[in-house]
């Protein structure tokens, strides 16, 4: 598949339809693959796709589809939606977009395959269901499937919902995953105090790095709040643990009603915190109250924070339902 | 040499806590960073990297500075009071305690930064060799031996246990209080074993010597318009991930906090990774993402070199794993400077 | 025999005297009206006056139906039939025994006897 | 650096007796930035003022705040004076010590902590306000009428007159509304018709004056000075121009089953009608619901009969968009529906009817030709029974916890007039309490217990059933004389609550004024500004914004014309300054603010933009000025901030927090 | 601190609407319907022009409990204002209950300006509610407490 890939995308380049392409370049391992932009067909021999593309390229696009000529992108079925949300907050010029929508079976988390013991890892061979690892300890094998990003297990499916070709190996019909709520329902039946405990347990590690909101494409904004000074919220650090809640809570608001539940935050977290379960929660709020929504299926409907119905429940539903 | 069993640890560990704060590596939740020893916690020595280094221990995140309130129109300032009590920090692998050097050349040197000064005098590094690297260590590059540590206490894996040494001073008098603790042993033999065993792995690990002939002291001009730059950090976020990872990175910001009654001015770390690092008045910073990246590069491997004499990198390879987009200084080398591993 | 206050009848009864605007309709709507010598809108003014000796000794309590009309029709929400119902409850109390007991009933029931009926002499006659 | 005055008020004994204010003062003085701080008894007098400018010139303050009343009450007031002593107004804010300190708590050391407080917030605003200025806009000379009863043609002959343009929308084909459905009115007995049929004729020929009757407020847009109304002219299937009034097609018209909305359904009506003979404009309306031409196409005989061809059963809805400089709400009552009543039997006995249909039998023009009669067999009625409050004053959910205000007097007109035509009449009226308060009211109401020999009883009606005779058994009390009443009775007439015409809520929401609990317009204030709303531009007339009766009704109509006129007399309008602002340097283009703007003040362009050190085009906010009103909805929906409001930026607000929590 | 719970008294923050719920807060007022000094008043246009970073501050700061009140649902002097501000509300509120912060710091309530009334009673009971919550520990920064 990756050599389908580069085919087309060198196609392209030449028949001058894109100026550049925008994908993933090979690492000096076999796990660290990084986003990357080509321009010359030579260049793209270093062009990868495999399991461990998990990066999601929709936000790069705010950049290139400002530059001249059309830029190919490569999305996976997830991806698409953060690049139709996108669209619909004006942030990406679709005309100056060329989308090849490939086909995703689930990306592999590195963090995953160390943490079932493989230590100095040098290379990792996918094997249809099984993964080979080569360590400079010895060899091991993994089912591949226990070694998927935790975001992938709840995927959306593989609809892609907005692209202009598809590769051949795209499976649009590949079912969406059950149980995308279960680990929210798992926190909201605990208890207040649990859950508190809880999130005081993961917050505390936050570095505040900013990792979550600089790889979000929602969080696109020129200058976020917490880095202005006109603001009087901006914070280089978690001084207390109210900050560490402060920039979360409202980090996840403002993307509450825009977030596609990419995965990007948790996924890029170098502490491990399970912050996607703040966004999945608003999401799960938002359907509960307002009616299904998932950001990004479209490019018109207004999301759910900017829109209203006269009968909407009132604030109290939180108290109300124990 | 001394030797403590995997069943004393714990009861080590609590014996230096006792008079001692302890700075450790402690597991929270599947992940594991240094933090103050406290009796429900869960100290983690088998863990090769913590996310943060140690960094903290004498330059932490965010520390005050001095407060200043108002009463009736008149200003008091209080100032933050210096450490002035011995402390541990323990388990610090080979590179962190090589980080602290790099850190005093930047904080110890005219003007002493006398808060971090007060630190490094009441810190008692006790170091553990790095059993099993990983691939992404690279700390021969900068001439660090993972086998052997260099701070006030080495430690090596043995089996059902630890070899304990003293290497200074602070070291002797931390194990005379502990002593009880230990076991005297001739464990010379499982040392030299244990290091042996270290640097087998290290000669086979892909990174663990790079070529850096083309950085170091003098270099700039030679680097500092290379094109390579852009694709560099094309896919850079931005973020702080490395910056705060980093065991060497010193630098910080200065921010003050309006509590409501007074003000309290703290530093903390900053990261040049930020588009609004060294941001002031004239407005005029660093204004691309790739100056930014290649400021972080150039720092560590020309500019430290050319004022210092030494690199500012050593090779944990924190970043290596924690970059969100796996953008790296050993990519950065290896682009930059040949790709072989000498 | 300790007294019984207006208090305590507004706290058993649950019932703001204060509420009642003697507009009279609860009188005007009661069905026993005739048969009693305080009529429902006094039981509101003698409790908001404070004098409730002489409503403990009435025999509109017993007279009262529990039929609710007054409660219904109330146009303030007051609640007359729930003050008669205190002042009963009080009576009772202070009676200390029980004039009907649960093994009296079944002698005492008759198939065209309305449940309602039932239940309401049972909690008038019982203490 | 900021040199803020704080001056703090008695209010006489009102704040100072709860409030130490010369702690508050003296504490006061202590905040950074505050360099002069004093008290005065009366702040918002002249003295008090000039107290204001004499700091302002003494020790050059760049802010003021005022510790006193409600900012609601006299924020204009120390602005002007702002003004007036040379800075700008908006930087003085108030610290409200009055409604929300001195009157609610009892403790001094408490309230007089809380007022320090709240200064403090106020200087903590104060630092941070910017001098604004205020925009113009201009008026358009012309105004809207809501409602066509004598409240809205009373409002617009007096606009008019003043030479003002004025339309009335009002839903029903005629104007006149509910006083053209009386007979006389109290306490003089003047015929209604002989006191409203000149003025409903002077509307319709005045030339400043625009009559939509059958027509509806469809939408309305803009702001004071520059409203923008769409209004539904219904179509009513008879040419305005071609109908010459004859009444032919009405006396034609075979479908004569409908009953008549006038007459409260005592009678019918036809399809095609007019509502009552003296109707304006005399030109009939066919009711599409029950015409059976329209509905079935057959028929059509109007069409036919009618010499002028003014029939057109193809007419639709037709929409006409006005611009307006005010507005004023003249929409009226109705009464309350009694399904909750049952008691009454008002729905299941014919006899049981409201004294609003009681009006329309006595009246001449009315189903009976003014003969009262008993629906249920149009016999003669021997004794009525009045029951007064019904639904009125009553806190349960079957009826409206205020007193309707006029059944009082009513009633006692309408027993007077009764016993005056049939004085063989036995009338008795139940009455919780009579309530006359009014020039000449009691002496009226004493008139018909001392000359006409009413039988008032103080007590209620409990029950109204049938007695087998077919006359009405009425259970009362009498609170007196203690005793029960049965009595028997020929008529019985409730003195129904009235409440504010239907669909108010829905001209109340489209207007954004503000409407309380019972759908009463709320007044801007309940003693200084009676006939305003809250919301700028919209005025209240009549009994939309309470209970009250005709001279109340015609002198509030007055009233709220002259509030019409002072406005649409000026040229231009000072527009709030206290607007959103985008700070386009960190727009990101995303729309959210657009999106949740309820004026459409918010547009985007492709503009440069100076962003981090470099010139860029890209998509940015602008918010027109103009348009918009200041809710700050759009800054909440900015996730970078970039979007704040003028006068309560992020930043003045998060200081009022931080000033308070501390 | 050494306060015993009695004597402890919550720090309330109201962000009340300026048309509806800051006049009903001025009729309370004028009505000499009492509540509780805790209560301050921070006057805004609309309810939706609470943003929820004004509501964690109030936390940061030092505030026990914060209300926000506003006009009716469909009495918004500015149409649809408190439709947002009604959504804002509930999801944050519903997150601020996932984080384990205690439901009954926060509190929404529709106070018209003809609702003295209501008002009183609303702020006599959320401190009520507040009070039994005792001082707020888990949105707190502990720089901003006072020794």
């Amino acid at each position: 598949m990756q050599a389908e890939l580069i085919a087309r995308a060198k196609a392209l380049l030449a028949d001058g339809t894109v100026a550049r392409v925008l994908g993933w370049r090979k690492g000096d391992t076999d796990f660290n693959a990084e986003p990357a932009v080509f321009e010359t067909a030579e260049s793209l021999d270093e062009f990868v796709y495999d399991g461990f593309c998990g990066a999601n390229l929709s936000k790069y696009m705010i950049k290139n589809s400002k530059l001249e000529g059309k830029t190919l992108v490569f999305l996976k079925p997830c991806d698409t939606y953060s690049f139709n949300q996108l669209i619909k907050e004006n942030r990406i010029n679709r005309d100056n977009t060329y989308i090849i929508a490939v086909g995703c079976y689930g990306k592999l988390d590195i963090n995953k395959i160390k943490a079932a013991g493989n230590k100095a890892i040098l290379s990792v061979a996918e094997e249809g269901a099984t993964l080979k690892i080569h360590t400079a300890y010895g060899d091991a094998e993994m089912a591949r499937e226990e070694a998927v990003l935790d975001r992938c297990k709840v995927c959306k499916g593989g609809k892609h919902v907005v692209y202009d070709e598809l590769a051949s190996f795209v499976d649009e019909e590949k079912p969406a995953a059950e149980g995308r709520f279960d680990e929210v329902k798992k926190l909201e039946a605990m208890k207040p105090e649990e859950r508190f405990a809880f999130w005081q347990g993961e917050l505390s590690r936050c570095i505040r790095c900013n990792a979550c909101r600089n790889v979000c494409p929602a969080c696109s904004c020129i200058k976020c709040i917490f880095d202005n000074n006109n603001y009087d919220a901006a914070q280089k650090v978690n001084t207390s643990s109210f900050e560490e809640q402060m920039f979360h809570i409202i980090r996840a608001w403002h993307v509450a009603g825009r977030c596609t539940d990419c995965g990007e935050c948790s996924r890029v977290c170098p502490e491990n915190i399970p912050l996607h379960l703040l966004n999945r929660k608003f999401i799960s709020d938002i359907n509960e109250f307002y009616g299904e929504f998932q950001a990004g299926e479209d490019t018109t409907s207004r999301a759910p924070l900017t829109n209203f119905t006269t009968d909407d429940v009132e604030p109290s539903i939180v108290k109300e339902r124990g | 040499m001394f030797k403590i069993t995997n069943d004393q640890m714990p009861k080590l560990l609590k014996a230096i806590a006792e008079t001692k704060d302890l700075f450790l590596p402690i597991n929270n939740n599947g992940v594991t960073n240094f933090g103050f020893y406290k009796e429900d916690c869960t100290p983690d020595l088998d863990t090769l990297r913590t996310v943060k280094s140690a960094k903290d221990a004498f330059f932490p995140q965010s520390e005050g500075l001095y407060a200043v309130t108002t009463e009736d129109g008149k200003f008091t300032i209080s100032e933050e009071e210096y450490c002035n009590k011995d402390f541990v920090v323990f388990g610090v692998r080979p590179c962190d305690v090589r980080s602290f050097v790099v850190l005093d050349k930047v904080f110890l040197s005219d003007p002493v930064d006398t808060y971090y000064a007060a630190r490094r005098e009441h810190g008692i590094v006790v170091s553990l060799a790095c059993h099993q690297p990983d691939e992404s260590c690279f700390c021969a590059t900068f001439d660090i031996d993972a086998a052997e540590p260099e701070a006030d206490v080495a430690m090596w894996n043995i089996e059902g246990g630890y070899a304990w040494e003293a290497k200074t001073e602070k070291g002797q008098a931390l194990t005379e209080s502990i002593k009880a603790l230990l076991e005297e042993a001739d464990v010379a033999k499982e040392v030299e074993t244990e290091k042996n065993c270290i640097r087998t792995i290290l000669s086979v690990l892909p990174n663990s010597k790079l070529d850096v002939s083309a950085f170091g002291a003098g270099k700039t001009d030679d680097l500092f318009n290379s094109p390579m730059w852009t694709e560099l950090s094309n896919a850079c976020l931005g973020c702080g991930t490395c910056t705060f990872s980093c065991p060497t990175c010193q630098c910080y910001d200065i921010k003050d906090f309006n509590t409501g009654h007074g003000v309290s001015r703290y530093r903390c770390w900053d990261s040049c990774m930020y588009h609004d690092f060294t941001l002031c008045a004239h407005g005029t910073n660093r204004q691309t993402q790739m100056q930014r990246f290649r400021q972080r590069f150039m720092h560590k491997l020309v500019y430290f070199p050319d004022r210092e004499g030494m690199f500012s990198c050593v090779g944990c390879g924190r970043c290596v794993d924690k970059c969100p987009q796996s953008l790296n200084i050993v990519k950065v080398i290896k682009r930059m400077g040949g790709n072989s591993n000498v | 025999m300790k007294t019984v206050t207006a208090d305590q009848i507004r706290e058993i009864s649950g019932v703001d005297t204060r509420k009642c605007m003697k507009c009279g309709r609860c009188s005007a709507s009661c069905p026993a009206y005739d048969e009693m010598d305080i009529r429902p809108h006094q039981f509101i003014s003698y409790v908001q006056n404070g004098n409730i000796e002489p409503l403990m000794n009435s025999k509109s309590i017993s007279k009262c139906l529990s039929c609710f009309a007054c409660v219904e029709r109330c146009p303030r929400n007051v609640k007359p039939a729930k003050v008669i119902e205190a002042v009963r409850v009080s009576v009772l109390r202070q009676r200390g025994e029980t004039i009907l007991s649960a093994d009296e009933m079944p002698e005492l029931l008759d198939e065209n006897m309305p449940q309602q009926l039932l239940m309401s002499a049972f909690r008038k006659y019982k203490k | 650096m900021q040199r803020i005055g704080v001056f703090v008020c008695h209010c006489g004994t009102n704040i100072a007796a709860t409030v130490d204010v010369k702690r508050v003062a003296e504490t006061l003085l202590k905040e950074p930035g505050v360099v002069h701080a004093e008290d005065y008894q009366y702040m918002c007098s002249e003295a008090g003022q000039k107290l204001i400018g004499d700091a302002i010139k003494e020790k050059q303050l760049t802010g003021i705040v005022v510790c006193s009343c409600s900012p609601r009450m006299h924020e204009n007031t120390f602005r002007k004076a702002a003004e007036r002593y040379g800075i700008n107004p908006y930087l003085v804010e108030i610290a409200n010590i009055r409604e929300q300190c001195s009157w609610i708590h009892k403790d001094k050391e408490e309230a007089t902590e809380k007022a320090i407080i709240l200064g403090r917030a106020a200087v903590a605003k104060v630092m941070l306000n910017a001098p604004l200025q205020a925009g113009t806009s201009p008026v358009t000379k012309r105004a809207l009428v809501i409602g066509g009863g004598i409240a809205g043609i009373q409002t617009a002959l007096d606009i008019a007159d003043a030479g003002f343009e004025v339309d009335i929308v009002e839903r029903t084909p005629s104007i006149g509304g509910r006083m053209s459905q009386l007979d006389k009115t109290f306490p003089t007995l003047d015929c209604a018709a002989c006191i409203l049929t000149p003025k409903m004729v002077e509307a319709n020929a005045h030339e400043k004056i625009t009559l939509f009757t059958w027509s509806e407020v469809e939408k309305v847009g803009g702001f004071v000075g520059d409203f923008k109304v769409d209004i539904r002219k219904k179509a009513r299937y008879v040419d305005m121009d071609k109908c010459t009034g004859c009444g032919e097609c009405q006396a034609k018209c075979p479908n004569k089953k409908t009953p008549n909305e006038f007459n409260r359904g005592l009678n019918n009506r036809s399809a095609i009608y007019t509502p009552f003979a003296q109707a304006i404009p005399n030109v009939p309306v066919i009711d599409k619901n029950a015409c059976t031409y329209l509905k079935t196409g057959k028929c059509g005989v109007c069409a036919k009969i009618c010499k002028a061809g003014a029939i057109n059963y193809e007419a639709q809805d037709e929409i006409i968009t006005r611009e307006y400089g005010a507005i004023v709400v003249a929409t009226g009552f109705d009464t309350i529906k009694l399904d909750k009543f049952n008691e009454y039997g008002y729905n299941t006995n014919k006899d049981v009817i409201t004294s609003l249909e009681l009006e329309r039998l006595m009246n001449a023009a009315g189903p009976t030709g003014g003969h009262v009669v008993r629906p249920s067999n149009g016999e003669d009625p021997k004794t009525i029974v009045f029951v007064q409050c019904v639904g009125s004053r009553d806190t349960t959910c079957r009826g409206k916890t205020y007193c309707s205000k006029i059944c009082c007097m009513y009633t006692a007109k309408q027993a007077m007039l009764l016993k005056d035509h049939y004085p063989w009449l036995d009338i008795h009226v139940f009455y919780i309490d009579v309530r006359t308060p009014g020039k000449n009211f009691d002496e009226f109401y004493r008139r018909a217990v001392e000359e006409y020999d009413v039988d008032y009883i103080k007590g209620q009606v409990g029950k109204v059933s049938e007695a087998e005779n077919g006359r009405l058994l009425v259970q009362a009390s009498d609170l007196l004389d203690n005793r029960q009443i049965k009595m028997e009775a020929d008529l019985v007439v409730l003195a129904t609550a009235i409440e504010p015409n239907e669909g108010v809520r829905r001209i109340a929401s489209m207007l954004t004024a503000s409407i309380d609990t019972n759908d009463f317009l709320t007044e801007a204030h309940a003693k200084l500004r009676p006939v305003e709303s809250p919301t700028a531009g919209i005025f209240l007339s009549g009994v939309c914004q309470g209970p009250k009766d005709i001279p109340e009704t015609v002198a509030q109509a007055g009233a709220a014309a002259s509030k019409v006129i002072g406005l649409l007399s000026k040229d231009h309008l000072v527009t709030n300054p206290c607007t959103a602002k985008c700070n386009q340097v960190y727009c990101n283009g995303c729309s959210n603010c657009e999106k949740v703007c309820p004026y459409g003040a918010i547009s985007y362009d492709e503009q440069m933009v100076i962003r981090f050190g470099a010139r860029e085009t890209t998509r940015v906010a602008t918010v027109n000025t103009a348009l918009c009103q200041g809710c700050g909805a759009c800054t909440v929906a900015c996730p970078s901030g970039a979007m704040d409001l003028q006068g309560f930026s992020n930043r003045q607000i998060l200081a009022e927090v931080d000033a308070i929590c501390r | 601190m050494s306060m015993n719970n009695s004597e402890w008294k919550p720090k309330i923050v109201a962000f009340c609407c300026n048309w509806c719920s800051y006049a009903g807060a001025d009729l309370a007022g004028s009505s000499r319907l009492a509540y509780p000094a805790d209560v301050k008043i921070i006057r805004v246009p609309c309810s939706c022009r609470v943003n929820p970073m004004f509501i964690l501050r109030a936390f940061q700061k030092g505030a026990d409990g914060v209300i926000l009140c506003g006009c009716h649902p469909g009495d918004c002097h500015y149409s649809t204002g408190n439709y947002y501000a009604r959504r804002r509300m509930t999801t944050l509120f519903s997150m601020l209950d996932f984080l384990g912060v205690e439901k009954n710091r926060t509190h929404v309530e529709w106070v018209s300006a003809a609702e003295g009334v209501k008002f009183s009673a609303t702020m006599n009971k959320f401190i009520e509610q507040v009070r039994e919550l005792g001082p707020n520990v888990r949105l707190e920064d502990i720089r901003c407490k006072q020794n």
